[in-house]
């Protein structure tokens, strides 16, 4: 497993602060403040906890950031166009983003990031022409890419790219809350013999979850804070279970002629979709399944809303003004 | 009774092709293993409900000239 | 992994993608079924039907009862089900005697006291009051793929009567489970023990002397013993056919032969006079043995949002007791998952050949004669309303009401006298209300 | 009597020919065609639906062989026959499946396999063949299922 921890170790810091009701750990990983929120009186447990979250955390930056070239997602990119040598834990990540390229009718694409290379939405009115962006559309397509679960082996064009963004902090929260309930089920609850857990909260840079209610089985209060164009919008969440995570950014966008281009890409066309919200939260049990299921609802565009509601599925979404 | 048994085997081959022309007739009924979505369902249980019906028949029972017939019970107290 | 879909589904899938079940699949795989453990287990737990009933006559008999059933099914299809049943009676019965217009005494059965009623009105033994416990419990296990076994064991006590009985039914499956055949076999025994003992047949109720040796005497010399016995031997045969997807239906021919102990030692028959004057209470007498054969017959079809149940009972006897209970439920399933369900139950039934509203004083004594109106011709109906409704996590509530009534019917003897001027049939009206609460 | 046996045999040879009256259903070509990339691994194949109760037993297990045997060229592959597939999701939300699911809701697939009762599960041995069939999931069921299946694995580690 390629990892460039010992390099990194000393710019990488958790800080531990009490808070009401517990503690609060703090670090920074895959370009987003994360933290961890434990309820429990006990700081030393509270940092070990915080450590196990942040070693994760920084793990999957390492493995799956697309701006390390050592990491899983760099080699793959480098190897594009010949067969490349995946770990079990990769093969079921790219099998989930398989998942989710069908269930979304071919929408939800991780190869979508070549796309990049023509869009730059930094607010200007630098709008590519349909050249540029119909000359990127053959080196996007997760049907052009293989898995060969046998040999443990991923193949894709040569010039392809495969960004795994949409899913690896989702991912992180997933893994995290799985390592963190593990061990205290190990190490606390076994020993104590007693079936409650200590409640924590997982948040990466918006994306969350927890693994119950709050001491006295209160829900987690999570302000879910969004800029939008003229106002700052924030939106009270109460959680007890399950995920959530958010979708979209207000900021990105370009507009020209007074028409605005969301940073939302159809991969299929290239283009912008239109009219999507500026933002999408969704709840589901999982924060990978909230942050499929968010993206997915932007990518509907005007629909996003309808979509959500015609799954039953509980979101909070925020349109530009 | 005891007429019956002197015919004991005719009565059981005429027992036999009652069965067999039974089952015959009935095997041309019914559905497909995965088509039990329906009967599956709570109300199509035989009772609907063991404690209605355990409780109904007491009640008739203790009432009435009549009892059982759905399934044994009934019964089982000096009811007035 | 890929996801496998035949082509029509992934038409659907365009329409509407049913996203959040097959998500969850392709998260656990992602993820690990580890931490979805604890959901896994949740099968094999017992399952409790609890209910409680309470049934209310017209000035007459009250009862409360109380069950607590509990289910569980285990590794191999088992199922053990046990059930505690707790009732309490309290109140007036019939005693068989007919009204007058002046007002009668009467002995109570235990010989340590007496009553008297009203003139004009059917005379009532006030002083009911039993709580029963019944315990039951009942094994099913397969035997193969085909062949099921059930055994299962009653105990019931009250304070004047206990029941034990067992019971054991092999069901074989035929046609892929489309058809059902079943035969079981019960046997039951019964002791009564009623407080004062059992009386001699027609033995003359002791009423006059009350509190005195004479009486005690005279009370003494009209008991047989102090207990007696019967014991109910079952036979029952059945056949459930599934008819399509949305149809069941149950087909059931049982017999039943009980031998021993059938009268009741709680009821009298008046003897009366040429003007219908009751001169002395008779103790009924009943034969000894009593069987019968039923056939009934169940249907249920569901239409989709609605379920209709019905059901027909025909039962005869070798005492001349025919009788047909036509049952109907509806069942209006909204999509919440509550549903309102009204019921209908027709019972019609004709005298024992013994039944007789009371005796006449020159007449010579049958060999065999009740006043029990609940042997005579009756009919009675049912109409009832329940409604369910779910609650978390797979409970259920439910909530019934039902009016009972029931109209005993003349069995042809002409009336005379001052008997035509009281009610000899009298009818009788109930409430039945019920809570029934499943986790 | 002889009448009687007559009228017994006639009755057989009805339900015989009932039996055999029915014309042979073919594999959905989408599921044959699944078969085929599957071939040289073995495959338990489920056939479950969401009220079907000791389906919902058999979905641990089937979690644990797939993850116990993932290694070894085995597969889990479930077939759902429930006519509406929003009862099967609600079914996987409760009881996650981390294999393969094929949805049959018109049953055409579990046709073709006979199907004698739910739930019913056939294990196709590396050559694509029906080694054994069984219906019913219970303790006892589970624990002669998993020998099959490794017994089926050991012989193929061994040729």
């Amino acid at each position: 497993m390629p990892s460039q921890h010992h390099q990194q170790i000393n710019t990488r810091k958790v800080s531990c602060q009490p808070r009401v009701g517990g503690f609060l750990v703090s670090f920074h990983a895959m370009a987003s403040q994360c933290e961890l929120l434990v309820d429990c009186d006990d700081q030393t447990l509270a940092q070990h906890l915080g450590k196990i979250a942040a070693t994760e955390a920084w793990r999957i930056e390492d493995k799956y950031s697309r701006y390390q070239q050592n990491s899983v997602c760099g080699q793959l990119n480098r190897h594009a166009g010949k067969p490349c040598k995946i770990d079990q834990e990769t093969l079921l990540l790219l099998n989930f983003a398989e998942q989710c390229y069908q269930l979304s009718d071919g929408l939800f694409d991780l190869t979508s990031g070549v796309l990049r290379k023509a869009w730059h939405f930094d607010g200007s009115d630098n709008v590519p022409n349909q050249t540029d962006v119909d000359a990127l559309l053959p080196f996007i397509g997760w049907s052009k890419v293989n898995i060969n679960k046998q040999l443990l082996e991923f193949t894709m064009l040569k010039s392809m790219e495969i960004d795994f963004g949409g899913i690896g902090k989702e991912y992180a929260v997933d893994r995290t809350v799985l390592l963190l309930s593990q061990w205290l089920s190990e190490n606390l609850l076994a020993k104590a013999n007693s079936n409650k857990t200590i409640p924590f909260l997982v948040n990466y840079g918006g994306d969350l979850a927890v693994n119950g209610a709050r001491a006295n089985n209160q829900a987690w209060q999570i302000g879910v804070e969004r800029s939008g164009l003229n106002q700052t919008n924030t939106t009270m969440v109460t959680m007890r279970e399950g995920a959530v995570a958010t979708s979209g950014d207000a900021h990105r966008f370009l507009l020209k002629n007074g028409h605005r281009y969301s940073h939302v890409l159809n991969v299929k066309t290239g283009w912008p979709v239109e009219n999507p919200p500026s933002a999408i939260t969704v709840a589901a049990p999982k924060c990978i399944q909230a942050g499929f299921l968010a993206t997915l609802a932007l990518l509907q565009g005007k629909e996003a809303e309808q979509f959500l509601t015609e799954q039953d599925i509980k979101f909070w979404a925020i349109r530009p003004d | 009774m005891i007429k019956l048994f002197e015919h004991t085997k005719q009565v059981l081959v005429v027992t036999l092709v009652l069965i067999t022309s039974l089952l015959s007739g009935c095997s041309s009924l019914g559905v497909e293993p995965w088509e039990r979505d329906v009967l599956a369902k709570k109300e199509m249980a035989l009772p609907t409900s063991a404690v209605d019906a355990a409780l109904d028949d007491h009640i008739y029972f203790s009432k009435e000239a009549s009892s059982g017939g759905r399934s044994f019970g009934g019964g089982g107290c000096g009811c007035n | 992994m890929q996801l496998i879909e035949t082509t029509e589904q992934k038409q659907k899938q365009k329409t509407k993608p049913n996203l959040k079940g097959l998500l969850t699949t392709a998260t656990c795989a992602l993820l690990g079924t580890q931490a979805h453990a604890e959901v896994n287990t949740s099968d094999d737990k017992w399952r409790f039907d609890t209910a409680i009933m309470h049934y209310n006559e017209a000035d007459r008999v009250t009862a409360t009862e109380a069950i607590i059933a509990a289910n569980k099914t285990y590794g191999n299809d088992e199922v053990l089900s046990l059930k505690l049943t707790i009732d309490a009676l309290t109140g007036a019965s019939a005693n068989g005697a007919v009204a007058q217009p002046d007002a009668q005494t009467f002995t109570r059965p235990s010989g340590n006291g007496q009553y008297i009623v009203e003139g004009g009105e059917t005379p009532l033994d006030n002083t009911f009051k039993d709580t029963r416990v019944q315990l039951t419990g009942q094994w099913t296990q397969p035997l193969s793929d085909v062949f099921t076994i059930s055994a299962g064991g009653n105990f019931s006590k009250e304070y004047d009567y206990m029941s034990i009985s067992g019971n054991t039914n092999l069901t074989r499956d035929f046609n892929q489970k489309n058809t059902t055949l079943s035969a079981g076999i019960a046997y039951a025994y019964d002791v009564i023990e009623p407080e004062g003992g059992i009386p001699k047949p027609f033995a003359e109720m002791v009423i006059a002397g009350f509190g005195s040796d004479e009486f005690d005497q005279a009370f003494a010399d009209s008991r047989l013993t102090g207990d007696d016995s019967k014991a109910t031997v079952d036979l029952l045969v059945g056949l459930t056919q599934v008819i399509n997807r949305n149809m069941i239906v149950q087909m059931n021919y049982s017999y039943s032969s009980v031998r021993g102990y059938l009268t009741d030692p709680f009821k009298v028959l008046s003897v009366v006079d040429v003007n219908g004057y009751a001169q002395s209470y008779l103790h009924e007498s009943r034969p000894d043995t009593r069987s019968k054969h039923a056939f009934y017959a169940q249907s249920k079809y569901h239409f989709g949002h609605s379920m209709l149940d019905t059901s027909y009972r025909y039962m005869t006897d070798d005492w001349e007791i025919d009788s047909h209970t036509f049952d109907v439920r509806y069942r209006v399933l909204f999509a919440s998952g509550h549903y309102l369900e009204p019921h209908l139950r027709f019972y019609s039934q004709s005298a024992a050949e013994f039944y007789q509203p009371f005796l006449q004083q020159d007449d010579v004594l049958p060999m065999y004669a009740s006043a029990d109106y609940r042997i005579g011709e009756l009919d009675t109906y049912t109409l009832g309303l329940q409604y369910g409704m779910p609650m978390d996590s797979g409970n259920s509530l439910s909530m019934r009401l039902e009016y009972y009534h029931q109209a005993p019917k003349s069995d042809g003897s002409a009336s005379f006298g001052v008997l035509n001027d009281v009610e000899l049939y009298e009818e009788l009206d109930a409430l039945i209300a019920q809570v029934t609460y499943s986790f | 009597m002889k009448k009687i046996k007559l009228s017994l045999s006639l009755f057989v040879l009805l339900v015989f020919l009932q039996f055999n009256a029915q014309a042979e259903p073919s594999l959905p070509e989408s599921f044959s065609q699944v078969l085929e990339e599957n071939k040289g691994q073995v495959i338990y194949l489920d056939f479950w639906a969401s009220w079907c109760v000791p389906c919902r037993r058999s979905f641990p297990w089937m979690n644990t062989m797939q993850e116990k045997y993932t290694n070894d060229n085995f597969k889990v592959i479930s077939i759902n026959l429930d006519a509406q597939a929003e009862l099967a999701a609600k079914f996987l939300t409760d009881n996650p499946a981390n294999f393969d699911i094929i949805y049959d809701p018109k049953g055409k697939i579990a046709r073709y396999f006979k199907l004698k009762g739910m739930p019913s599960s056939f294990i196709i041995n590396k050559q694509g063949k029906v080694v054994s069939a069984h219906v019913g999931f219970t303790d006892k069921k589970k624990a002669k299922y998993e020998q099959e299946i490794a017994q089926l694995l050991q012989k193929q580690s061994n040729d």
